[in-house]
């Protein structure tokens, strides 16, 4: 009975999941490298920006809107953050500017969309535009490279054993997990993506909120600014270029649907993993680089195929 | 249909329901809100398989597997929800899936506009067939409906609810035209709340509960009282229960309220434990009064007042904080978030409540909700249910229950009890009486001129977007509120 | 090219990984093919992988890290960044790897900054190929000149370079000048399109200079398609096949060669060396040259 | 009176279209080379491919659906079509080849997504990475090259002094306009994307049509990948690239939504030609190139912001 509650309540992620792991088990029986500690530390380290920059999408996608620009905000508050830490100032606060001008493009994407009353899309690709253009300008196109150890150790430190990215990302899964499903912000999100006009004629100010939505989102990808800026000990005004896709790929494999109103960031977290594990298990395997688009592409499919039979006979 | 059972996750919507349907009559189908009324006839039409049970048509077995299928077989159907294609027009709408052509393959408009204006004229429905369906109100749309099941030509006419969003007229005309199917040997299907219209209308009446099939009667052999007894298992007494409050100074002032669309110059008076009726016919501006005192619909001129004092509700939000509550009348796009559980969607305008600091207080939201499950009977297994998988009229009851959890004092009924079965109605109306009582005051439109007759202190007539009428209790009359809503003088 | 082998299935052989930016640019296949001939001639196992953008500087040091995972005997790298990749060339040290740099050097500061180790670098320059190309033009042109630059992917360093060092190889020559400098991101179909609006700019250009021969084949069409075919001459970078084609032909001017096949033979011979335990030298230039017809 | 009806029927339109000619007319004062016979056939060239690419994709949005795989199935049409060109076989036979490698790549997406029940997100992904692997994989990475002049006419020649890609453009959209605005198929289009529920409920064989219209899509991106191999005189297996992000700007900004049911080929060819004269027009400028990125983005959002200020004061 227990059981079949949890299908019904979480019978998404379920399915994804069998799809992780089905793909985990393959990888173990294909490769002696692959089910090792540091191999799957190194997964989940590596899984890390992308999940991050899921989240914020994750909860944009669930108000049934899309946000192209977390690559091109995700460089800019890098280097808008590296330029600050060159010039010798303490670390938090460099961190502090960062996340600042990730939360004020994400603002800035918001008040397009409510009071401009843009189409998410179209708002989200002008900021990725406008965000990669003013990155570029700002470094003049170069990176800014070269930190203090103590920032590079939000990339490099360990705890436990565990990468500090993973620990992070750990932290913001949990965090917004909270959000989503413990406070306020997290319902009207789901019920914006559900029915807006109902929403709005539930009392609730849909304008404020689908704009932090936005700016929850552009804090997410500068946190991943964050872990990729220590990790390369550079940042660069290129970076992030089509982690839009990826991003929307977790969250939409981890269950959540365009149409919004629907999604949970444990799907989004399995969706991240199956597509690391993935990447890492075909570097593993030796694959060559083209056979492993075909195979990245396909597994894609077979994994939410599966899920949506498993859906369906449970129906 | 024999033996018909269907479950869906944790519901058993049927089990074993026998149901026969001869040529040429009209055979009810009645049950409360959940019984599984709909269910059944998504079966026949295609739109739902049957877990169990086979379907003979004329004799031969069949197994309906698409809507297509059924539509080929003969069968109509005007389902409970529309099903309508928002920003296509109404001709596009009515001859989805039969569309004139020319050369075989080319889209004839200009004949579809033509057959699609013919079919709307033989219903006598003023609606341009050019028009998007995404501009109609809900009983325009419900006319779309029936014009397009009814320009298919069928052997078996299935309505589900198809008068719970007309008005006197329509319904009249829809009846004249059942009628005169049933002349022509066509089957019809029945399904509807209103007692009165079953025996105006039906021969044979089917009774469901709770999945199963009670008794099959003709009409002609049972009284309203049997039949609620076989429906609701147990008796059900007065109709109209309004227990008159002595009204308190008013609540809601509306002066001179114009918008920029329909409304003209309207003022109202809302007092304390009064229910104020609003009666009109399609179209009449009553909903567009609803939206514009809410704060939905921008206000061109003309001043509100609440509690006395001038109040300027310019988002439902401001006129939520005001005490104002709102149950429209399309509940699927205005009332509930679907996808949501119901839960949820009774936590919505309750945050204040539940999540007191913006943090969720988990069992202060089941409470609120688990109260308004029980307290409205709604039927579900439980509160974690997708508020989109309810039956029609639970999903009424459910956007009643958002607003009964918060203690306004001031409610707008647009059409309260659409769908709803006569037992939760008479609920319904005690909890009007109940509200009353406790000192609110409610603003009930309807299209139904008892439920409007029966339940209000004072009426109001609308036409045109303008006050044509207004009558205390006992001096309205169906004549006098149909005259003032017609504009002719009675 | 699919080159993978079965996991231990020889144990003798020696693993040879070469991460390079990316395997969709003949470039880069060429340093493949040059790869492999070696490898197949030292008996090594060769291991070529490579990210799907060669922008994607994360992807490739996930790419090594996940090699590192298969404890690799040794790591050829062509850095998509060069001080981006430094980090992770610090780990394949920590694990014992020893790591040999192509065609793209390490920032200096950087890699002494983090004191990880190489044993070498094998490769050329690309400011160098950009202010050969830049000098070959002021050899072919004596009177004033206008020219014009497509330039790779703002921002990445390669292009940059490349576009930096043609801007210093032109300075000498007073007679030319630069007319325009336009982005087409390493495309071909950009650097018809972006060429073709230039030509409705500047009439009068007498010379192209494209970072990669991917744009200076697309601007060749596009002064083809505008019939000013023989009134530009175009040099490209890298001398892939197709380019040296056009130049044989005489209706493309030049091409930076950079030799990747040798790069890649050069880095199997060393890594090989480097597993024996045999000397390498620090640098292994390998020349770069203008080629013309 | 016809003048409001024609706004108010095609007012989506026209906002978009004050937006491109504020532009032409911007770029006409700046700069001499812009508003000459010759620059504006040269644009008009440059935008038939992505413009071709979009047809597809309006059709798929205005299902409520989406194709993100477009630029990798041009690159892997292109690839074959011109392998089979190489071998000296009939130009015609090299064209169906092509095409028909489109159109099955688009029918594999509508299959997926209609009988596999896929979010239309997740399918094309997954063609997008198998496809453009595909691609790689049949050519070894490396482009195919050099054809018969008869086969490169049709981007080379002209016709009235109008070049051939724009004709075969323009002929793409007259025959897609009448598709979708005067047959059973384009209707069913508008339905499926307007409420899927009602249109199947209305005896509408939805699977059959979904699947068609991607092929459609697939098809389109064929016929565009024709124009560009001829064009460059080479098919490139990494060719098309972010090409999906481009048509579905073209369509958005054209008025289409991507919750389906709305838009018309009008608009996107607008969309089209906007995004095309401005980045002819930023070139002629001589805009640096960082800054370019960030004007093109804020003329997106401005030209989008008009239309939508346009169309909020008519109502
Ligand atoms: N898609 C679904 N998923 C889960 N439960 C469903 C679904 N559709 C219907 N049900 C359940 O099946 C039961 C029967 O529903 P049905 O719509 O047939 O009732 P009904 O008799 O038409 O009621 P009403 O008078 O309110 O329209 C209800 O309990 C309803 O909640
Ligand atoms: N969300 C909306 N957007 C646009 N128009 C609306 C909306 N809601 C209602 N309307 C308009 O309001 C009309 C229906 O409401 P109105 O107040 O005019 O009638 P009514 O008296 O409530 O009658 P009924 O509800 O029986 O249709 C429709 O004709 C429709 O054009
Ligand atoms: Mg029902
Ligand atoms: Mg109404």
């Amino acid at each position: 009975m227990n059981f079949k509650k949890l299908l019904l309540h979480h019978g998404r992620q379920l399915g994804t999941l069998a799809g992780l792991l089905l793909l985990v088990l393959a990888l173990s029986l294909r490769t002696p490298y692959f089910l090792t500690v540091s191999n799957l530390l190194t997964v989940l380290e590596q899984v890390s920006i992308n999940a991050i920059v899921a989240v914020g999408m994750t909860v944009v996608i669930i108000t049934a809107g899309i946000d192209l620009s977390v690559g091109s905000i995700l460089a800019f508050a890098g280097v808008v953050m590296a330029t600050v830490l060159q010039k010798d100032l303490p670390v938090p606060l460099g961190l502090a500017v960062g996340l600042g001008v990730g939360v004020g493009c994400g603002l800035l994407n918001g008040l397009l969309i409510t009071i401009g009353r843009l189409p998410p899309f179209i708002a989200t690709l002008g900021m990725m535009s406008i965000a990669r253009g003013g990155a570029l300008l700002f470094t003049n196109g170069r990176p800014v490279s070269g930190f203090s150890d103590g920032f590079r150790a939000l990339a490099t430190s360990q705890f436990l054993y565990i990468p500090m990215p993973t620990l992070i990302m750990l932290g913001v899964y949990v965090a917004c997990h909270l959000l989503l499903t413990r406070t306020r912000f997290g319902l009207y999100a789901y019920a914006m993506g559900g029915n807006e006009q109902a929403t709005h004629l539930s009392g609730i100010n849909v304008r404020l909120h689908k704009t932090l939505v936005y700016g929850l989102c552009g804090l997410t990808s500068a946190i991943a600014a964050v872990i990729l800026t220590a990790r390369l000990n550079s940042a660069q005004p290129i970076a992030g270029m089509t982690y839009e896709l990826d991003a929307i790929a977790a969250t939409v494999i981890g269950g959540a649907s365009l149409m919004g109103g629907q999604g949970t960031l444990v799907g989004t977290l399995i969706g991240a993993l199956l597509m690391g594990v993935l990447r890492n298990g075909l570097n593993l395997l030796e694959v060559s680089s083209f056979l492993q688009q075909v195979i990245i592409g396909a597994v894609i499919i077979v994994a939410v195929l599966l899920d949506m039979t498993l859906k369906q006979n449970r129906k | 249909m024999r033996g018909i059972g269907k479950s869906f996750p944790g519901v058993r919507a049927l089990d074993g329901v026998d149901f026969d349907l001869q040529p040429g009559e009209v055979h009810v189908l009645l049950g409360e809100n959940g019984a599984g009324k709909s269910t059944l006839m998504k079966i026949l039409s295609g739109a739902c398989r049957p877990d169990e049970g086979e379907i003979h048509l004329a004799g031969q077995p069949q197994r309906i597997a698409t809507p297509h299928h059924a539509q080929s077989l003969g069968i109509s159907t005007i389902y409970q929800e529309f099903n309508l294609v928002p920003h296509l027009p109404v001709s596009a709408n009515i001859f989805l899936g039969r569309e004139p052509r020319r050369a075989g393959f080319l889209l004839d408009r200009r004949a579809m506009r033509r057959q699609a204006a013919r079919a709307l004229q033989e219903l006598d429905v003023a609606i341009d067939p050019a028009a998007p369906v995404s501009t109609l109100g809900v009983a325009e749309q419900q006319m779309i409906e029936v014009t397009k099941a009814l320009s298919l030509d069928a052997r078996i006419l299935v309505m589900d609810e198809p008068t719970s969003a007309l008005t006197g007229g329509e319904i009249e005309t829809l009846f004249a035209i059942v009628r005169r199917l049933r002349a022509r040997g066509v089957g019809i299907v029945y399904i509807s709340h209103r007692m009165e219209e079953i025996f105006q209308i039906g021969d044979r009446v089917t009774v469901l509960r709770d999945g199963r099939k009670v008794a099959t009667h003709r009409l002609a052999d049972v009284t309203t009282a049997d039949l609620i007894r076989e429906m609701a298992d147990r008796e059900l007494t007065e109709h109209f229960p309004r227990e008159a409050v002595e009204p308190g100074p008013p609540v809601l002032q509306v002066r001179d309220l114009t918008t920029r669309t329909k409304l003209r110059g309207v003022s109202l008076e809302l007092r304390r434990g009064e229910i104020l009726g609003i009666a009109g016919l399609l179209g009449a501006g009553r909903t567009e009064l609803a939206r514009a005192i809410f704060g939905v619909d921008p206000i061109r001129s003309g001043e509100i007042r609440v509690h006395g004092c001038p109040a300027s509700l310019r988002s439902p939000r401001e006129a939520i904080r005001a005490g104002i509550g709102l149950l429209p009348e399309d509940r699927r796009q205005f009332g509930l978030v679907l996808p949501l559980s119901i839960k949820h969607n009774v936590s919505l305008p309750n945050t204040d409540r539940v999540y007191p600091r913006g943090l969720l207080r988990t069992a202060e939201e089941r409470r609120l909700a688990q109260e308004c499950v029980t307290g409205l009977r709604i039927k579900t297994p439980h509160i974690d249910q997708a508020s989109g998988n309810l039956s029609g009229g639970n999903q009424q009851k459910v956007v009643l229950g958002k607003w009964l959890a918060r203690k306004s004092d001031i409610f707008i009924f647009d059409e309260p009890t659409r769908g709803i079965d006569v037992g939760a109605k008479v609920e319904i109306y005690r909890l009007m009486n109940r509200l009353t009582r406790d000192g609110a005051g409610i603003l009930m439109i309807s299209s139904e001129l008892p439920e409007v007759l029966g339940m209000s202190d004072r009426i109001l007539v609308m036409r045109e977007g303008r006050i044509t009428g207004e009558f205390t209790r006992s001096e309205a009359t169906q004549e006098a509120v149909l005259a003032a809503a017609l504009g002719t003088t009675a | 090219g699919c080159n993978r082998t079965e996991p231990g299935a020889n144990d003798s052989r020696p693993r040879v990984a070469l991460v390079v930016k990316t395997l969709n640019s003949p470039f880069f296949l060429d340093m493949q093919r040059g790869a492999q001939k070696a490898a197949e001639q030292l008996g090594v196992d060769l291991i070529v992988q490579a990210a799907e953008r060669e922008v994607d500087v994360e992807r490739q040091m996930q790419i090594v890290e996940n090699l590192i995972q298969t404890r690799v005997d040794v790591l050829c790298l062509t850095p998509s960044g060069s001080k981006e990749l430094v980090p992770v060339v610090g780990k394949a040290n920590r694990a014992g790897i020893p790591v040999l740099i192509v065609d793209t050097r390490l920032d200096e500061a950087a890699v002494k900054n983090d004191g990880v180790e190489f044993a070498c670098f094998i490769g050329s320059d690309n400011y160098e190929g950009g202010r050969i190309a830049g000098a070959h033009f002021g050899r072919v042109f004596t009177n004033d000149t206008r020219l014009v630059v497509l330039e790779g992917i703002p921002g990445h360093e390669t292009a940059d370079s490349r576009v930096r060092g043609f801007r210093d190889g032109i300075k000498p020559f007073a007679n030319l000048h630069l007319a325009a400098s336009q982005p087409a991101n390493n495309e071909r179909d950009q650097g018809f399109n972006v060429m073709q609006n230039m030509l409705q700019a500047h009439r009068d250009i007498q010379g192209v200079f494209a970072s990669n021969d991917m744009m200076a084949l697309g601007a060749l069409e596009a002064i083809r398609a505008a019939d000013r075919a023989g009134q530009i001459k175009v040099v490209g970078f890298d001398a892939v096949e197709e380019a040296r084609k056009e130049i044989a032909a005489g209706t493309m001017e030049g091409s930076v060669a950079q030799n990747p096949e040798a790069m890649g033979r050069l880095a199997i011979e060393n890594a090989v060396k480097v597993l024996q335990g045999e000397p390498v030298p620090d640098y292994l230039p390998v020349p770069i040259e203008l080629v013309t017809r």
